[in-house]
């Protein structure tokens, strides 16, 4: 029993966050789409982790990172879905009816009868979809579906990659969002203090954090049981789905009522990270249908 | 006690009822849009032109001298009819009643007809950069010059303030006074010399909120609602309660819960929301249930104090609670744009807005729990 | 539309708490059933307020004030179930399996094929139960059942009648919960100061006190469809003890929290009112069960 | 990283499963009744006869120097076999891993065999009539009178403080010193003269408090646990979060977790509480997982802060609302006598004692999140 990420898993990440840091600050995060970080991404091996050899557990710590930078790159389809096996850009309509930034992808994976296919996009119909997370715009492939090239991919363990994915992702996103709030309360003043020496928003974001921190490590232990192809993969991803997606509700509630006014408009970068809390809160199964899950397996 | 309705407040129901039923709103753009104001300003003019505008007002400016039992079956009707919320609230619901109670002959005559047709539409200046919560930090000053006030500083989040023709909000008029004191109530025409107002967009993106700055703007003393430095009083008084209730009447909750019912129904079962959903519908039948008590206390003399506060904090939370859940049962589709995700993103401000829940737990806890202050 | 109780109706409960602030003090409280104060009860009429022509609405204030009290004896059953019409101590096991008071009680209404009957007390068995409130023992009937004299009143009449009343005992409860936390808050101090002054602690207190404001409009409503013998009446029973007894316990649960230590012990009071919650929480239905009620009216 | 357990780990969970298999505990009465306190004594007695009162501790003293994992894993086992709380839990996991860090080595010789072999109990002495919460502001002093200390003031909440043999506490040394500053860790023997033990009632009736009164009481300067004055800085060392795992190791959590499932089944399926049954067991798993996560990172030479108050805030909750769950499923039944209602009300006091909660969530705020101190 040795329950932490390696040296390199962290340097890894650590490296990741730098090159985000640069490439994906918020002005580029609320920009949405970039060819040009999505070629970094590639270059520096992000996308093709599971087909380079690495396992589910090495791209939890890289999937939060994009998370804190609110990436608005398909990350989770091409690396976790496609495992990344395709070349271009790549999106995923699996395990969910919505797939994000269809348009400017060069191949987009469909499931037909369980089964996994990689289509080009000018294959395809897309209807675009509004939804409130401009960044991350998410399209219905209304024709072309019986087209494709057959995958080898599971396409239940794709979708369960994909839903650790996403779960991955909402740490991060909750990470920053607490971040953001704790900052505001650090510099804001009301009533001759800084608002952070209230308790009501002390407490506040103290339980926050702690849906946070106590999510992070069911999210690896659904790492883990995916890369062993264990018995409870439905059951341990789910978890991770669930907790993670209430975590980060409740950071985004947090910080949204810690700033309060500024918090609700476009001046101040939460929105960014709220929102996309909320995609991806929804998006393969949302907490709920995953509690549903989890309460079937512990139960019967 | 009798919860049963008078036969005049049926009568006065099925009136409502009637009209509705023959003058469905119908959908309407966002009211912060350019197109959705115009929409919504037909719609308020087809309202004045049938003297639903302002149901509780005096006949003299516009009203219907409805009773406040009246007002709450008006509002009832209204959004169960799926009509929209009121582009001019701030005028109708927020002004309106301190003009009725603090006003001059003169300031009513002048200022609520048009509020009533919609023709001038208020925005309010209460906040500041430095002033949320804590409002009675405002430093926005009013400077005597003969019969005119010279206004100069900040106001913020006056919301839909780039729509607006006018505001009301507090000023400090006596340079030396500190908090609460020496602030004065005043009007502002929006086109006066010296104001500019620049949108904030909101986080669905339209210019939902304005800052405004004020730059030796002139206006007549005679623009002031109420003694001059009594502000802070008038602002806050006892009106506040009754502002409440017509700001956030039960019918528009009601009418969410209703929504919500069939919302769950449609969807199937997912079992574990039931309670939920029981509880949304549960909590805005409740909030019906202490108006109609607030209200009849009231209209039995008697006056309601930090009551108002418990208020706030129970709207905007099952607001919150109504369309969190809503976004429970549309799973994949939750944010999708529609009216299910407009009425959560603009639950979401609930707590926040009229004095953030903090404030107002703050207020219960002291003034009606009796707690020191910290 | 007048939605306010009558002053008479505030007269009479303003007596009644006069009466019980000098019978009932918190250490009678405690000490349990007292056939002194029961007779002193009878003759205010508290009882038979039913049987003498006044209606539940009547009684809601009347029953708060028994709450506030933590009043030990059974009046629910007494003037809920049985109306009034029964002379002597009066106790019932109708909507619950569990007789408070048997074993001082000289009549018990019970009942059998949906009938209601009054039985002597020694012509039944009573098995003692042991649970938590010391000062409203409970009792099983397990022999003896066939016999008795049937009464007049409706079954289902007296189970929601005894279930509105547990709704207005657990308001009074849960209101004198919050008043003994704030007095506490209001002396003890901390790091200087009251622990009042402490946003924690107000901001618990005020959300508990929210809870029983907005449950107590629920329960007269509750008793005027009972009053009214209305088609809502199950709905709104169930409403009224699903509300009032979430915000009894929560009220309990913020006074403990608020007092501490001292509010885990006997020295202080507050454990006798808080008892008496959970009793009445779990007795005529806990609020899981009224939720599920009302769901299925509304729902349905 | 690597969930799997060594063989030499299993071959340890093993050992344990079997022995508690041959050795079941058995149902004993309540730990604060006095045949309750003699059954559980008795229970540790054969605990300690076959070396599983203490597995951590170095074999030196009567453990068996398991590492934290297995002691997690012993944990687990124990609790599974529905074995009790632990009688001298305050010796053994508030006390002897401070022993073990600050003592020397003549104190771990004398006070460690007896607390493994339950021979003297020890009980609390932190809490002060007027130090709850703020407990720097205690005021019992030691006032050094050559080799020994002389003991004034008054501790309570001392947990089984009417059963114990002896307290461990602080008391103020410096009697110029404030705060947190001038306070000396002190092994105290209830049996010395000027010691009076007052028990408090419980919620539940029994005497599971006590005060504890010291009148001039003389105790050698020997028994100072760390360096004079040192004491506050003892008491909340790093040791702080070895003693949160070992005071409320995830394997009494689990256990209930798993008894809310079979309780849920039994009683038919109230669907609406499925969804906090689930909760409940995540909430457990959750634990249990981010405790292993910790116990590693202590074994690769890493730290534990402030985390330590995430830890409490979650296991006090967590605990609290397993046992609300199951108030909640067992209807009418709820205020009955019984394991779930001794568990309901012993949850209860989770979020009090240990620090509250509202202390914790300043500390995380403050140390965790960088906001300033109020």
């Amino acid at each position: 029993m040795r329950f932490q990420p390696t040296a390199d898993q962290q340097l890894f990440a650590r490296t990741v966050r730098e090159l985000l840091e640069k490439e994906c600050p918020p002005e580029a995060a609320r920009a949405g789409f970039s060819a040009e970080r999505w070629a970094k991404l590639r270059e520096m091996g992000v996308i093709d982790m599971l087909a380079s050899g690495m396992t589910e557990i090495d791209l939890v710590p890289i999937l939060e990172e994009a998370g804190r930078a609110a990436l608005p790159e398909p990350l989770i389809e091409a690396a976790m879905i496609a495992g990344g096996t395709l070349d271009g850009v790549v999106t995923a309509a699996v395990g969910t009816r919505y797939a994000a930034h269809a348009d400017v992808a060069d191949v987009i994976v469909i499931e037909r009868d369980g089964a996994l296919y990689s289509v080009r996009r000018d294959a395809v119909t897309l209807q675009p979809v509004e939804t409130i997370d401009a960044a991350r715009p998410v399209f219905l492939i209304t024709g072309g579906l019986e087209s494709g090239t057959a995958l080898e991919a599971d396409r239940d363990l794709a979708d369960n990659r994909a839903t650790l994915g996403a779960a991955a992702e909402l740490l991060g996103l909750a990470s920053r969002c607490i971040e953001m709030a704790a900052d505001y309360a650090k510099e804001r003043h009301q009533f001759g203090k800084p608002i952070g020496s209230f308790q009501a928003v002390k407490h506040k974001l103290a339980d926050a954090l702690l849906r946070v921190e106590f999510a992070r490590p069911v999210v690896y232990r659904a790492a883990w049981s995916l890369s062993r192809r264990d018995e409870t993969i439905e059951r341990d991803v789910s978890m991770a789905k669930a907790m993670a997606g209430e975590a980060a509700a409740g950071a985004a509630k947090a910080a949204l009522q810690t700033l309060g006014a500024i918090g609700y408009t476009q001046e101040h970068d939460l929105h960014v990270w709220m929102k996309r809390v909320w995609a991806l809160n929804a998006a393969w199964g949302n907490p709920d249908e995953h509690r549903a899950r989890v309460a079937s397996a512990v139960l019967h | 006690m009798d919860l049963a309705f008078t036969a005049r407040e049926q009568a006065f129901r099925d009136e409502c009822a009637s009209w509705f039923g023959q003058n469905p709103p119908g959908p309407l753009a966002s009211m912060d849009t350019p197109d959705g104001f115009e929409q919504h300003r037909s719609w308020e003019k087809r309202l004045h032109d049938a003297e639903w505008s302002a149901v509780n007002w005096p006949r003299a400016f516009g009203g219907r001298e409805a009773t406040l039992i009246e007002w709450l079956i008006f509002e009832e009707e209204y959004y169960r009819a799926g009509a929209p919320r009121r582009l001019n609230q701030n005028g109708l619901f927020l002004l309106a009643p301190t003009l009725l109670e603090f006003g001059t002959e003169e300031q009513k005559q002048r200022y609520l007809p048009p509020i009533a047709s919609c023709d001038e539409i208020w925005c309010q200046g209460w906040s500041e950069p430095n002033a949320g919560s804590d409002l009675a930090s405002l430093t926005s000053r009013a400077t005597r010059d003969g019969n005119e006030w010279v206004l100069n500083g900040q106001k913020t989040w006056a919301s839909r303030g780039v729509y607006a023709d006018w505001m009301f909000g507090l000023f400090r008029s006596d340079a030396s006074s500190e908090r609460h004191r020496g602030l004065s109530y005043i009007l502002v025409p929006l086109d006066a010399p010296g104001v500019t107002v620049r949108p904030i967009a909101q986080i669905d993106g339209e210019p939902g909120f304005a800052e405004v700055f004020l730059d030796d703007v002139r206006v007549p003393v005679a623009n002031t609602l109420g003694p001059e430095g009594d502000g802070w009083k008038i602002a806050m008084s006892t009106a506040g309660f009754e502002r409440g209730v017509v700001l956030r009447s039960p019918g528009r909750f009601m009418a969410t819960a209703d929504r919500l019912l069939e919302l769950f129904k449609e969807r199937g079962s997912p079992v574990a929301l039931q309670d939920d959903v029981a509880r949304a519908w549960m909590n805005a039948d409740a909030y019906r249930l202490a108006t109609f008590w607030a209200v009849s206390k009231l209209m039995e003399g008697g006056t309601i104090g930090a009551e108002a506060s418990l208020n706030k904090l129970w709207w905007s939370e099952m607001d919150l609670h109504m369309h969190e859940t809503a976004q429970r049962l549309l799973g994949e589709d939750a944010p999708l744009d529609g009216p299910w995700l407009d009425g959560f993103v603009f639950s979401l401000a609930g707590p926040i807005y009229a004095g953030t829940n903090e404030i107002q737990r703050n207020i219960v806890a002291e003034r009606v729990l009796g707690l020191p202050r910290s």
